[in-house]
């Protein structure tokens, strides 16, 4: 089930590749066509996903190189589900989403596929070298796509990228490899690692945790490491954005769950506290830096820096401690994993904003614009409702996570979760400020007849901005799946 | 039952609201639309009181051991009666008051503030408490910034935004320690938690709280909040948005008061409020911000009463206060509308619009707290309250009560004063629908009067769970002369023609600018959160490049000082690990204040420059490789030696 | 065979083994370095008939006779300056060729001295000669197998670089990477040459 | 003394005769048909290929030839390795030495050099390694400067000759001190007399040994020939002459060092050290290249320095063989895929040629493509197999530094391979023409791309003989 | 006559013709060093044979294996002069330096 799940998009990826000859308009109705295969079959598996059943479900495993104790191991529990849910559901949206494809659309939508499998494959496998693959492969299909469909500066912005997280994910790989002949017999068998915490109380844990959490660290990114980020982000077309802020970076906090929570959880309550630490700084650092920029799509892309801030301080918070406050503990972990899913659909379906934005005016600079409100409604509808949710605000499914991330955190670390606190004031800040200047005033004459969003990129938006209020408003589906992984995590 | 409370306006709301997207012609016309939100507003009321009768409650498991509650509590009912009672004629106005493009928007969004606040009313828990705080914040947003062609509107707009939320974060650290002492978010629950939580949540609701009910520090956003049309402001100063605050120390108070300081700081707070925003609302020349001013100070008269232990009194004096303070923005929107101005300077329409005036006078005198008005019998309660923690208080509240005196009778002689004599071209007559919102509201005021009759007031206050205050005769004279005073000062000004100037003295400068407060809140706030942000975004992108730059620079002079002494080919090999070793002295040294992209950036041009070394020891000569691989001998032997 | 004269015989061997050794490279003669050379090779031919080794040193004595000669006669015929008729030196890089060679020599002859060598006399001092034959003709006979292929190799790889006529006519016309464009005119390789000012090898 | 079970050797008879008869048949066709030539090494190389997988599966493992020879999986999987990468260079050569008079020997050349290899690969003797380093390395410089009117070629033939010539020298000094300290020459033997030997003796005959090997191996100091070579000589000769010999060299290294006592003679640190800095050199003198083939060649440096890391791990780590070994096939698959991309367009090598190639030839750009991510160790790719085993070992080994150095030095070469990835990708260049050399080198190109591939997916099959490889005696 | 002596004479042979090939430009005075080299690595293992392996014959074998190696050596190095020098008229490393870097 799940590998047909990896499966399908890969081999439309191929197809794509090596059958040339396609109108673009087909190609994009196939691809399309193929990106909802996943969504279908993610629906699937949550329907058969037993809430009270064992913590992963869906499980397959075949061996692949079984003297060093690597397989192809497949399985989800809730908290991969929901992640896996919203990559299916966004690249659904990105592919059917227009955008100038410079007349390679084959290419285009086959590295687009190619990352979806990808991405769905890094969150339902069990095994930690295959998580690594995937991790990996995404930095490839990433570097294609903003290299080739990027903006002016894109080929030094994507070498900055590929460099800055393959240094992180091999970090990342030494970890792994620790973890794994700390087994016996060595395996990477995720279940067996989590059961057998191997490096518990050994010694070298401490500088395994730091290679982990450094790899993960630059994808997620928290800062110091963010550095790529905004530089990937403006050079990337908005497609790009939209996956790479909606779904790469979830690998990272992912991965920090997987593996620092899950497999070493001692060695890591250990070092908790200063991840919180960290993830505090990244809140606060993320939101004022991007109050501080003056390029639409550089102030978004700070924002995800705090936003993934969150989603680090909750998980932190869940790793705590080993034991006590369990219902709190997860409360954080859900909120830390519903802010991955919230953050993919709002900071997703903003940056497509961008795009479309991008398309009609080729401008980012905030001071260019103003008043559009009267011109194009549709889209300033959709920006307030995106930038809202991206505030946190009540009854949209941003909210639903910061709240549960600070409320489960208070048990653990008051201090930190009241400063992170200020982090939402200056989110609210900074949208508000980003929709006056763009969208209210007086008009600029520069922007007189824009065309507002057409139907193509409505439905898209509608689509991933109702799942931002429906979820907003009616959580109790998702916070069951979540809530059964994260009980089990914290032992509550 | 209950869900419908906020359901029903909510969904009216949006459906107003999306009426706007119709075509024109299938567009209903403003008059239709007033009609179906009064209505809907009156429906509300029904259920509202359906609800009160019925005493029904729900309660909704969110999933990850999280559950919401809806329940009224005797504070609740009164708010949940009261808010869609004065919403109706509020919307009724607005529609004929603010015809025009986005009326549909406009009333929506009023709808949707009602909903937000019933939704706020009817929680029983933090989390829905914080929920609707935040939603009616969003509302407001959304109606301060209404006519957004205006930059600077969204601006203030914005402004109230923040200056609430910054009050919201109180209510998120409350939710935090609760969950995390009792792991439960119901009001239910507070009893239980320890100690240093109670304290904990009671300082969270009480910042919360202040925020919101525009108390000083934050009065100011109250002022920015005029920028929005005048029904947003009549609901928004009234019943909602300012309201919140107020309301939620009145039905937490119970839970709260333990802590011990919780009265003393209320008092404080309520008292400060009362008596600066007294002096600003008396200096003002916008009538609307006058208006806003004496919120303030209204509401601090209510925090006073809640501090004393009087929650009950509180809410009296919010109900009387919510409608004649709507009912006074009202008729003072009728002035602004005739004049084309909100200063009162321009005004004096009493002559012209001798019913409007009339009526404005009933708040006017509502406002200045003159038996035997409701609003007269509240606020000598609250006198009477506040005695009970201290004959200081007391005194300060009919201090309070003489300044509200003399703003109110000023507002009243400046804006419907005058004889009317001269000809005189009216911008903008009002309505007749206008008249009866303001008649409606100005004969709910009149019947509150009924309140002076004992057995009812004592009725009404343990109605609302409370007992009543004993009050002293001496209370009573003292803080009716102050009245008497506050009016006839107000008339002697205006009667020497200063009035309308007196915010051009120093003193009234001051008072002006709230004391100061707005800078403070610039200054202290903004500023720093500009500055610090712009300084940061430059030191994240200058940190890049630089970092760069530098180590690149630093690299190539160090290669170039060591290519010049390189004579012999084959110290290129010493020549390579010299550098590396400068340049990467350079990037240590250049770390620390450069960041860490400096590493990043500086080890690329590194590697850049080695890459140029590992080339330049091979030169493409033989002998030169015999010597490369004599030197790998030696260096493996050390290795050898060193590692054994 | 032992005893003093045995000593003093192969100190004189040694030193002139060295002696000649060193004169290969200090001579401005290449033709004389050769005959030097082939000194050497002869002495280290003789120590080996005294360490009893006598097929080895037979060997050696011929096969250097005729491979120096060969030598010499490959110098008059291709290098530059036969005969050391104009005197020259053709060196780079003395200081470090110096340093290095002393410090191999020095270094070898360190482990020499300090290593605590095995000492095992010799069992069968008669019949070195048949033990190598039975070695060669035994246990070692696929070295020697090969050891022959390699020859074959590099007689079938030496006449391939070499030998100016082949089958076809003139050995080298042809030799040479296929162009990038076959239909494109061709480039004469000269023209391809990058200029001899591009590398900077001097002499160190 | 009995007669020698020469059926052992039965690859290697094959590839012997195979190489007179290619001679013959080049001495006796006419120019035009000396392509000949080319299928008679391949029967030869066929034949060998089935004698050495059977030899591979049928036998058990053992020490033959009276102890000169080891016939062990370790043999076995590098030996078959080194026919696959001769057949690819066979079936590219033709068309590119169709000009040459002396077309034929270049098939004894290549397949004798393959016997060289294996030699040096299965030698348990010190003498026979020397033989068999001769043999490989007389037929690499033969291969190297086989163009004779090239001024490049004969260049890089002749340094290859006099690196490999003070090298080789380094090699028998070390050898001699080994037999002097052991008293014997077979591996057995040595590692059995020198138990008692002090680092006086140990300290530089290891130094002198590793040395003389890196030399095969292509690592430092002795790397110095092969940019050259790679960047010189004719386009299939680099193919062949930047994997074979590797192959045989490793394994000897891991052979001796096998053999050891690594406390005294610390060859284990000694290996550590040249395994970074031959990475680490590697990589830094790629960067700037703008010349694919150099780049390439400085590239396969950096490679000699990760397939060093598993011979440091020798002896601590069970995995490190399986590591090399499955590395070693990695790499020659990912090497061979692009050299051959390289040949097949008629060596095409200047950067700036390269750029849109991927719009004019695809299925090309692809196969260098994943030659390059395979370098680079980019799953699901070989070399990520190849690196993910050879970081275990390290790891394993307790060296995680190296592990570290290798992580590193991994980041700087993908600024490089991408260089080449983007110059293809490049949308705004279209050359107007890019010429083929012919069918047969495309399918040779071809080929090396499966086995970039198949290694990557296939690793447990190269992994499972492996890891009951040892490395006997 | 003890194996140290005929092993510091065999260092002092191989140290003079690493000499010679370090600073030597010409091709075959570079050749003449390997085999002056070769020729101490001979008297070296004949050394050893002769008194540390109590006559091992694998001892001879290794000294002809030696000779072997700088047989071919020559062979081939003369043959690669040849191309060398009939190809480019070079006759020095100086003369063989294009490629670099």
């Amino acid at each position: 089930m799940l590998t047909t799940l990896v499966a399908v998009p890969l081999l439309g990826a191929i197809v794509l590749a090596v059958t040339p000859g396609w109108p673009d308009r087909l190609v994009k109705r196939a691809a399309v066509a193929v990106a909802a295969v996943p969504v279908v079959l993610v629906a699937v598996v949550v329907a058969g996903f037993e809430l009270d059943g064992p913590s992963f479900q869906f499980v397959v495993d075949v061996d692949w190189i079984p003297t060093l104790g690597v397989g192809w191991r497949v399985g989800v529990d809730g908290i991969s589900l929901a992640l896996v849910a919203v990559t299916a559901v966004l690249f659904l949206a990105v592919i059917a989403y227009p955008e100038d494809t410079r007349g390679m659309s084959r290419q285009y939508h086959g590295w687009l596929l190619f990352l979806e499998a990808v991405s769905l494959g890094l969150f339902v496998t069990l095994d930690l070298v295959v998580f690594y693959v995937f991790f990996d492969l995404s930095l490839v299909g990433m570097y294609f796509l903003v290299s080739r469909w990027g903006h002016q500066d894109a080929e030094r912005a994507a070498l900055k990228f590929f460099l800055y997280t393959l240094l992180g994910s091999l970090s990342l790989l030494l970890g792994i490899l620790a973890l794994g002949l700390a087994m016996d017999p060595i395996t990477f068998d995720m279940r067996a690692i989590i059961e057998a915490q191997p490096l518990a109380g050994a010694a070298a844990a401490g500088l395994v945790l730091l290679a982990v959490l450094v790899g993960l660290g630059i994808k997620t990114p928290v800062v110091p490491f963010h550095t790529w980020l905004p530089a990937a982000h403006v050079e990337a077309p908005a497609t790009g954005s939209a996956i790479l802020a909606g779904v790469l970076l979830k690998m990272g906090t992912y991965g920090l769950i997987r593996i620092p929570l899950e497999m070493m959880s001692e060695t890591f309550q250990r070092y908790a506290v200063w991840v919180a630490v960290v993830a505090v700084v990244s809140i606060l650092y993320g939101a004022l830096v991007a109050f501080g920029q003056d390029d639409l799509k550089r102030r978004i892309a700070y924002t995800s820096v705090n936003h993934m801030g969150y989603s680090v301080l909750g998980i932190a918070a869940a790793g705590g401690l080993l034991a006590g406050d369990e219902a709190a503990r997860a409360l954080a972990l859900t909120g830390a994993t519903v802010e991955m899913v919230a953050h993919g659909l709002i900071t997703g379906s903003l940056f497509l904003l961008t795009g479309s934005v991008w398309r009609r005016t080729q401008e980012y600079d905030l001071d260019a614009y103003g008043g559009l409100s009267s011109t194009v409604p549709a889209m300033t509808t959709a920006m307030v409702l995106a930038s809202f949710a991206s505030l946190g605000l009540p009854g949209l499914i941003g909210f639903v996570a910061e709240f549960q991330v600070f409320v489960g955190t208070f048990a653990v670390y008051p201090v930190l979760a009241a400063i992170g606190l200020l982090g939402i004031l200056v989110t609210a800040a900074l949208f508000l400020q980003l929709l006056q200047r763009m969208f209210f005033g007086e008009r600029t004459t520069r922007f007189e007849d824009l065309t507002d969003l057409d139907g193509t990129e409505r439905t898209v938006l509608v689509g991933l901005l109702g799942l931002v209020v429906v979820l907003g408003v009616a959580p109790r589906p998702m916070l069951d799946l979540v809530h059964q992984a994260t009980t089990l995590v914290t032992g509550g | 039952m209950i869900a419908l409370l906020p359901l029903l306006p909510a969904v009216l709301g949006v459906a107003t609201w999306a009426s706007d997207a119709l075509p024109s012609r299938r567009r209903p016309p403003p008059s239709a639309l007033g009609v179906a939100a009064t209505v809907g507003m009156l429906l509300t009321a029904a259920i509202a009181a359906l609800v009160v009768t019925r005493d029904s409650t729900a309660v909704a498991a969110l999933g990850a051991g999280l559950q919401v509650e809806l329940a009224l509590d005797p504070t609740a009912r009164v708010m949940a009666l009261l808010v869609p009672l004065v919403a109706a004629p509020v919307v009724g106005y607005a529609a004929v008051h603010e015809e025009g493009a986005g009326l549909p928007r406009l009333l929506g969004m009023l709808q949707l503030f009602v909903a937000a606040m019933l939704l706020l009313v009817a929680a029983a828990d933090l989390l829905l408490l914080l929920v609707g705080w935040e939603l009616v914040a969003a509302a407001s947003w959304g109606l301060i910034g209404w006519e957004w062609r205006d930059a600077s509107r969204p601006a203030r707009a914005a402004h109230a935004f923040h200056a609430t939320r910054a009050g919201t974060l109180g209510l998120f650290v409350a939710a935090g320690a609760l969950f995390a002492d009792t792991g439960s978010l119901a009001f239910s629950s507070v009893p239980d938690a320890g100690a240093g939580t109670l304290g904990v949540v009671a300082a969270g609701v009480v910042l919360a709280a202040v925020s919101k009910s525009g108390q000083v520090p934050f009065a100011p956003w109250l002022t920015s909040a005029m920028a929005g049309p005048t029904p947003a402001s009549a609901l928004l100063h009234s019943a909602t948005m300012v309201a919140a605050g107020a309301f939620a120390l009145a039905r937490l108070e119970p839970l709260l008061a333990p802590t011990g300081w919780f009265g003393p700081v209320l008092i404080g707070i309520g008292l400060t409020t009362a008596l600066a925003g007294g002096i600003v609302a008396a200096v003002r020349a916008d009538a609307k911000e006058v208006l806003a001013a004496s919120t303030s100070a209204q509401y601090g008269l209510m925090l006073v009463a809640i501090g004393a232990g009087h929650p009950a009194i509180a809410m009296l004096h919010l109900v009387v206060h919510a409608v004649f303070k709507s009912q006074l923005f009202l008729s003072t929107g009728i002035a602004i509308e005739a004049v084309g101005s909100r200063s009162l300077g321009r005004m004096r329409l009493g002559g012209h619009l001798p019913l409007a005036a009339w009526v404005a006078g009933i708040g006017a005198a509502a406002l200045a707290a003159v038996p035997p008005l409701g609003a007269g019998w509240t606020k000598e309660e609250v006198v009477a309250a506040g005695a009970a923690s201290g004959t200081v208080v007391a005194v300060l509240v009919a201090v309070a009560g003489g300044l509200s005196a003399y703003y109110a009778t000023r507002l009243q002689l400046l804006a419907w004063g005058g004889d009317g004599s001269g000809p005189r071209q009216l911008v903008r007559r009002p309505r007749r629908s206008e008249h009866a919102a303001t008649i409606a509201l100005a004969a709910a005021s009149l019947l509150a009067g009924l309140l002076w009759v004992p057995s009812l007031g004592e009725r009404a206050i343990t109605a609302l769970g409370g007992e009543p205050p004993t009050g002293h005769a001496w209370q009573v004279v003292l803080s009716l002369t102050l009245l008497a005073l506050g009016g006839y000062g107000a008339w002697v000004v205006q009667q020497r023609g200063r009035i309308a100037t007196v915010a051009s003295t120093d003193v009234g400068h001051v008072a002006d600018r709230w004391f100061g407060l707005r800078d403070l809140a610039r200054v202290a706030v903004a500023d720093p959160l500009h500055r610090s942000s712009a300084a940061l975004a430059r030191f994240d992108d200058r940190i890049v490049d630089r970092g760069v730059q530098l180590a690149a620079a630093a690299a190539e002079g160090a290669s170039r000082v060591l290519r010049r002494t390189a004579e012999v080919r084959v110290d290129a090999v010493v020549e390579a690990v010299a550098r590396a070793t400068t340049g990467l002295a350079t990037i240590g040294a250049g770390l620390a204040e450069r960041g860490v992209d400096a590493v990043v950036g500086g080890v690329a041009v590194l590697v850049e420059r080695a890459g140029d070394d590992a080339r330049r020891v091979q030169t493409g000569l033989v002998h030169h490789q015999f010597t490369v691989i004599a030197i790998g001998l030696a260096v493996a032997v050390a290795a050898a030696l060193v590692g054994r | 065979m032992t005893g003093w004269p045995v000593d003093v015989a192969f100190w004189v061997l040694a030193v002139g083994a060295v002696w000649f050794g060193w004169r290969v490279f200090r001579t401005d003669s290449m033709v004389r370095a050769t005959f030097a050379l082939l000194v050497s090779f002869l002495d280290v031919g003789a120590i080996m008939v005294l360490l009893l080794a006598e097929y080895l040193g037979v060997a050696l004595f011929f096969m250097m006779a005729v491979e120096m000669t060969v030598m010499a006669i490959f110098m008059v015929a291709y290098m530059m300056n036969p005969a050391g008729l104009n005197p020259m030196q053709m060196v780079h890089q003395p200081r470090v060729a110096v340093v290095v060679g002393v410090l191999a020599a020095a270094g070898l002859a360190a482990v020499a001295w300090f290593a605590d060598l095995p000492s095992v006399a010799l069992v069968a001092p008669q019949d070195t000669i048949r033990e190598l034959g039975l070695e060669v003709m035994g246990e070692s006979m696929i070295l020697m197998q090969t050891a022959g292929i390699t020859l074959l190799a590099t007689m079938i790889g030496a006449v391939a670089l070499t030998a100016a006529h082949g089958r076809f006519g003139e050995a080298t016309s042809g030799s040479r990477p296929p162009r990038l464009d076959p239909d494109a005119e061709p480039v004469e390789q000269e023209m391809a040459r990058p200029d001899p000012h591009a590398h900077h090898g001097g002499h160190g | 003394m009995s007669s020698l079970p020469l059926g052992h050797l039965a690859p290697q008879i094959a590839l012997v005769i195979g190489a007179v008869a290619t001679l013959l048949t080049a001495l006796f066709v006419s120019q035009e048909r000396q392509g000949r030539a080319a299928g008679v090494a391949l029967v030869s190389l066929a034949a060998a290929f089935v004698a050495q997988v059977v030899l591979l599966l049928r036998t058990e493992q053992m020490v033959t030839m009276r102890g000169l020879w080891a016939l062990d999986d370790t043999t076995g999987i590098v030996s078959i390795v080194v026919l696959l990468v001769t057949a690819v260079v066979v079936v590219q050569s033709p068309r590119w030495f169709a000009t040459d008079t002396r077309h034929g020997e270049v098939y004894v050349m290549l397949l004798l050099g393959a016997v060289g290899a294996t030699v040096v690969a299965a030698a348990t003797d010190l003498n026979e390694l020397v033989v068999g380093v001769t043999l490989s390395s007389v037929t690499g410089y033969v291969l190297a400067a086989f163009h004779r009117d090239d001024d490049r070629s004969v260049e890089a033939g002749m340094k290859y000759f006099l690196i490999g010539g003070l090298a080789n020298l380094a090699l028998l000094v070390g050898v001699v001190l080994l037999f002097t300290g052991a008293g014997t020459t077979q591996l057995a033997g040595v590692e059995a007399g020198l138990v008692d030997q002090g680092g006086w003796l140990l300290v530089p005959a290891a130094v002198l040994v590793v040395v003389g090997l890196a030399f095969k191996a292509g690592a430092v100091p002795a790397h110095g020939w092969l940019p050259d070579v790679a960047q010189g000589a004719p386009a299939p000769s680099a193919t062949f002459l930047t994997v074979v010999p590797k192959l045989g060299g490793f394994v000897a290294l891991a052979r001796i060092v096998d053999v050891l006592p690594d406390a005294a003679s610390g060859w284990r640190p000694m290996v550590a050290v040249l395994a970074v800095v031959t990475m680490t050199l590697g990589n830094l003198a790629a960067l700037p290249q703008t010349d694919v083939r150099r780049l390439l060649g400085w590239s396969s440096v950096a490679q000699s320095g990760y397939a060093l890391m598993a011979v440091a791990a020798i002896g601590r780590s069970e995995q490190a063989l399986p590591a090399l070994l499955l590395f070693l096939a990695a790499y020659a698959a990912g090497n061979v895929a692009c050299f051959s991309v390289v040949t097949a367009l008629r060596g095409r090598t200047d950067l700036e040629d390269w750029r849109g190639l991927a719009r004019r030839r695809p299925w090309l750009a692809t196969i260098m493509t994943l030659g390059l991510l395979s370098l680079l160790g980019l799953p699901p790719l070989a070399g990520f197999a190849g690196k993910l085993a050879l970081f275990t070992a390290t790891i394993d080994a307790g060296l995680a530094w190296v592990a570290v150095a290798a992580v590193l030095n991994t980041v700087v070469s993908l600024a490089y391979y991408v260089r080449i990835i983007a110059a293809m990708v490049a949308p705004e260049h279209v050359p107007e023409r890019v010429a083929l050399l012919g069918r047969a080198a495309v399918a040779g190109a071809v080929a090396a791309g499966l086995g970039v591939v198949a290694v990557g997916l296939g690793a447990a099959a190269v992994l499972g003989p492996a890891a009951g490889a040892e490395l006997l005696p | 006559m003890t194996l140290v002596a005929v092993l510091v004479v065999a260092a002092a042979l191989i140290g003079v013709g690493v000499w010679g090939v370090l600073s030597q430009q010409s091709f075959v005075m570079v050749m003449m060093g390997f085999e002056l080299a070769l020729n101490g690595v001979m008297l070296a293992a004949a050394g050893a044979w002769r008194f540390a392996a109590g006559g091992e014959p694998k001892g001879q074998v290794l000294v002809i294996v030696a000779l072997f190696v700088m047989a071919i050596e020559a062979a081939i190095g003369f043959a690669l002069v040849v191309a060398v020098y009939r190809r480019r008229q070079a006759d020095t490393t100086e003369g063989i330096a294009t490629m670099e870097r």
